[in-house]
């Protein structure tokens, strides 16, 4: 028994992404996001994107371009702050904005990526994150339905694989890849290096490489990847 | 029978054996074959079974057999692993049945009031594996038919079994019930028709032999 | 700033369990099963236990010694095909058994773990583990409401540790440590080898130390621990 | 008001600083100061801040800011480190405040209109932390009360405030309300009374200075 090879280039990877997808991305400010597939994504041109991030990056960095570019109409996220761009289209009605408490989106993610429903949770009960929720009592105790969200596509940056697309991050550049890994029909995963089957200890391995549809190998790293100075 | 069910296997996929019959197939995997084997208790990539002298105390398979690795393992705990199982990464999954019904039911985990160890991971490998073949002798240790109309133990899960290997045939669950695909060499269609407690669709031609 | 030390001996962490706990024991078959604090709870004496363990390990082997002492009423599992003892004393009334499918009892745990009520899952509908369980209509399909899992104590079984409780487990020995690791007021660990703080890198941590109370090393293995010969 | 706010972190906890104030409070803890500080982008045991020069492009705080490690820091996923907060394993989180209400509600994230860039991870730092400390001016940059009878702005999260420190004061939220412990060195009583839009329970004797 010999595991499967599944490194292929970044535009027949990004090639699986049709106008309408759900995009999963991952990152967390500048650690993580899949800087290289976000701009193959620009370049492949799909429109209508339903993207999911934690957050919307900086001006001129990572879905910024994506936004820029008018391909996303719908955005599900944790927080805009640093991306004035990304708030002037919402208050435009550009792009419509849906936002999660941070650990409710890695659950909602999560649930889609463990094939369950949904999960029942008192996060953000009594605040205006509740407007619009299935609400369950259970036990004499209301509960929020936080829906499981999963995705066509999930773009992934990791720093190390192996041909069969095991996958190790790190520090926090982990954040919301692992997560996103699982969830998506497609998940395709940038990374740093890839060592040859069996370079990543068993034991250490993040992301089992049975989530992973592609791998694709960075050339370099751009700047987008660097640390930013403010 | 264990060679035949080893060909439903495709290269590239992801399965997962269950115990018993199903764990024998690995055996008729080449060494170069293109295949991940899953195991429920947190592995993906396993090699070839180990004798105890060679074992690794700390690495079996769900059934408790000692296993090893193969380039591109990777180890994960017990909620990872049914994350793939239920979210559709298991492409195929061989299981060992009691009784299969002709609309795909599956009863594999308790005979009422004489065995009923738990359910494990039975569950979810029949309801959420994307194919779910069965592996079994087409009749019980008394001579009994194991392919019926409806089952009558309880169930593992509803309508999930999409072939049958049996020391006898290979049996589709198909629209219209069983379909008979193929027979063991020296087995007629009439026989395992006589061993099936259900209608048995007949192919228009002789069915293939394995 | 510098990380607590959590060491401690395996009789005052075990000290912990209170006569009617809930206790989660990791393991699947003897890789991960925590056979010395399993001991040190049958030396202890706590009784009416509730214990929530994949399987029931095999005679005369892990915590077969709490059922057989008559330390256990209840016990929460998925299978206890190997030990003919636990399946005697189920049917002679003696343990009331709660059997899950097992990753929904890995999925309930994780529940308990993250600060979640219940998951909505459609796994076992139709079978009759889905009996006397709360049913949930979401978008037109039916969902089984299954309820978070938490304990008082939970006894881990690690392969590394550092005194701050960080975990690091080897190969199948992983299973439900770490998620039972997550889902207890007191989490106890026995770990073959504490290393210094440092000795762990930050990015092969399994299990974080936030979640884990005491850490205490293993003397020795017992023959428990080796390979089954059958 | 920073140094006083680190004397609440005792030693051995597990403490989430939020951003803005709160991440300063880091600054007033000795080198040998037992405590665990997390971040909820994931990790456990977070070092002094680093200059860009000095920065791991892969390593930053939930602030964005470029942090480091300490022997025995940990990093884990999204997922995990809101399972750290759900399940109650942060012993303390200090955080910033638009309006404090006298029952302990909190409202840090949307001023309408003017400012919603979304919650973060706030909603389930304020809900979930085991104890919820408020780090903020008395009052806004405009002059108006930040600690008020009721919120006017959107909730973070409920009754979930213990004790807050200004740059006037340090004030309980205890069962009649908001309570004053400690005034800020050359701030009366009445001075603090008088920046809080709410009655505020003064200490029988003349509370200590900071």
């Amino acid at each position: 028994m010999r595991l499967p090879d599944k490194q292929c280039t970044m535009e027949s990877a990004v090639a699986r992404v049709k106008d309408g997808d759900t995009v999963m991305v991952g990152g967390f400010g500048v650690p993580g996001t899949p800087m290289t597939l976000i701009h193959a994504l620009v370049a492949h041109g799909a429109r209508d994107l339903t993207l999911i991030k934690n957050d919307a990056n900086e001006p001129g960095m990572g879905i910024d371009h994506l936004l820029r570019n008018g391909q996303v109409s719908r955005l599900i996220t944790t927080h805009l702050g640093l991306n004035s761009d990304a708030i002037a289209l919402m208050n435009a009605g550009e792009i419509e904005v849906e936002f999660n408490a941070q650990g409710m989106l890695a659950e909602r993610i999560r649930a889609g990526g463990s094939g369950i429903g949904a999960v029942l949770s008192d996060v953000g009960l009594g605040t205006e994150l509740a407007r619009g929720k299935q609400v369950v009592e259970m036990a004499g105790t209301s509960y929020l339905v936080e829906t499981a969200l999963r995705a066509d596509v999930a773009l992934i940056h990791a720093d190390r694989a192996d041909p069969f697309g095991n996958l190790a991050y790190v520090a926090t550049a982990r954040n919301f890849n692992p997560v996103m890994a699982m969830a998506a029909d497609c998940v395709i995963a940038e990374v740093e290096t890839v060592l040859p089957l069996g370079g990543l200890p068993a034991d250490t391995v993040h992301t089992p490489g049975v989530f992973v549809d592609h791998v694709v190998e960075l050339e370099a790293l751009s700047e987008e990847y660097a640390v930013v100075q403010r | 029978m264990l060679a035949r069910a080893a060909r439903e296997i495709a290269p590239g996929m992801v399965v997962n054996l269950g115990i018993g019959l199903p764990t024998k197939v690995i055996n008729h995997l080449s060494a170069d074959f293109e295949v991940c084997l899953h195991t429920e208790n947190g592995m993906s990539g396993i090699g070839p079974s180990l004798s105890p002298e060679r074992a690794d105390r700390n690495l079996i398979d769900a059934g408790g057999a000692y296993v090893s690795t193969v380039p591109g393992s990777a180890f994960f705990d017990s909620v990872t692993s049914f994350a793939m199982v239920r979210s559709g990464r298991l492409d195929l999954t061989m299981l060992g049945a009691f009784e299969v019904a002709a609309n795909g039911d599956l009863a594999n985990w308790k005979i009422p009031g004489k065995f009923s160890p738990g359910v494990g991971g039975g569950i979810e490998l029949a309801q959420k594996a994307r194919r779910v073949v069965v592996l079994t002798t087409h009749t019980d240790r008394a001579g009994n038919p194991k392919l019926k109309s409806e089952c009558v133990l309880p169930l593992t899960a509803r309508a999930c079994v999409a072939r049958i290997f049996t020391d006898m045939a290979v049996i589709d669950v198909g629209p219209n019930g069983f379909e008979l695909v193929e027979t063991a060499e020296g087995v007629t269609p009439t026989d395992v028709a006589a061993a099936t407690d259900a209608p048995l669709v007949l192919p228009e031609m002789t069915p293939p032999t394995f």
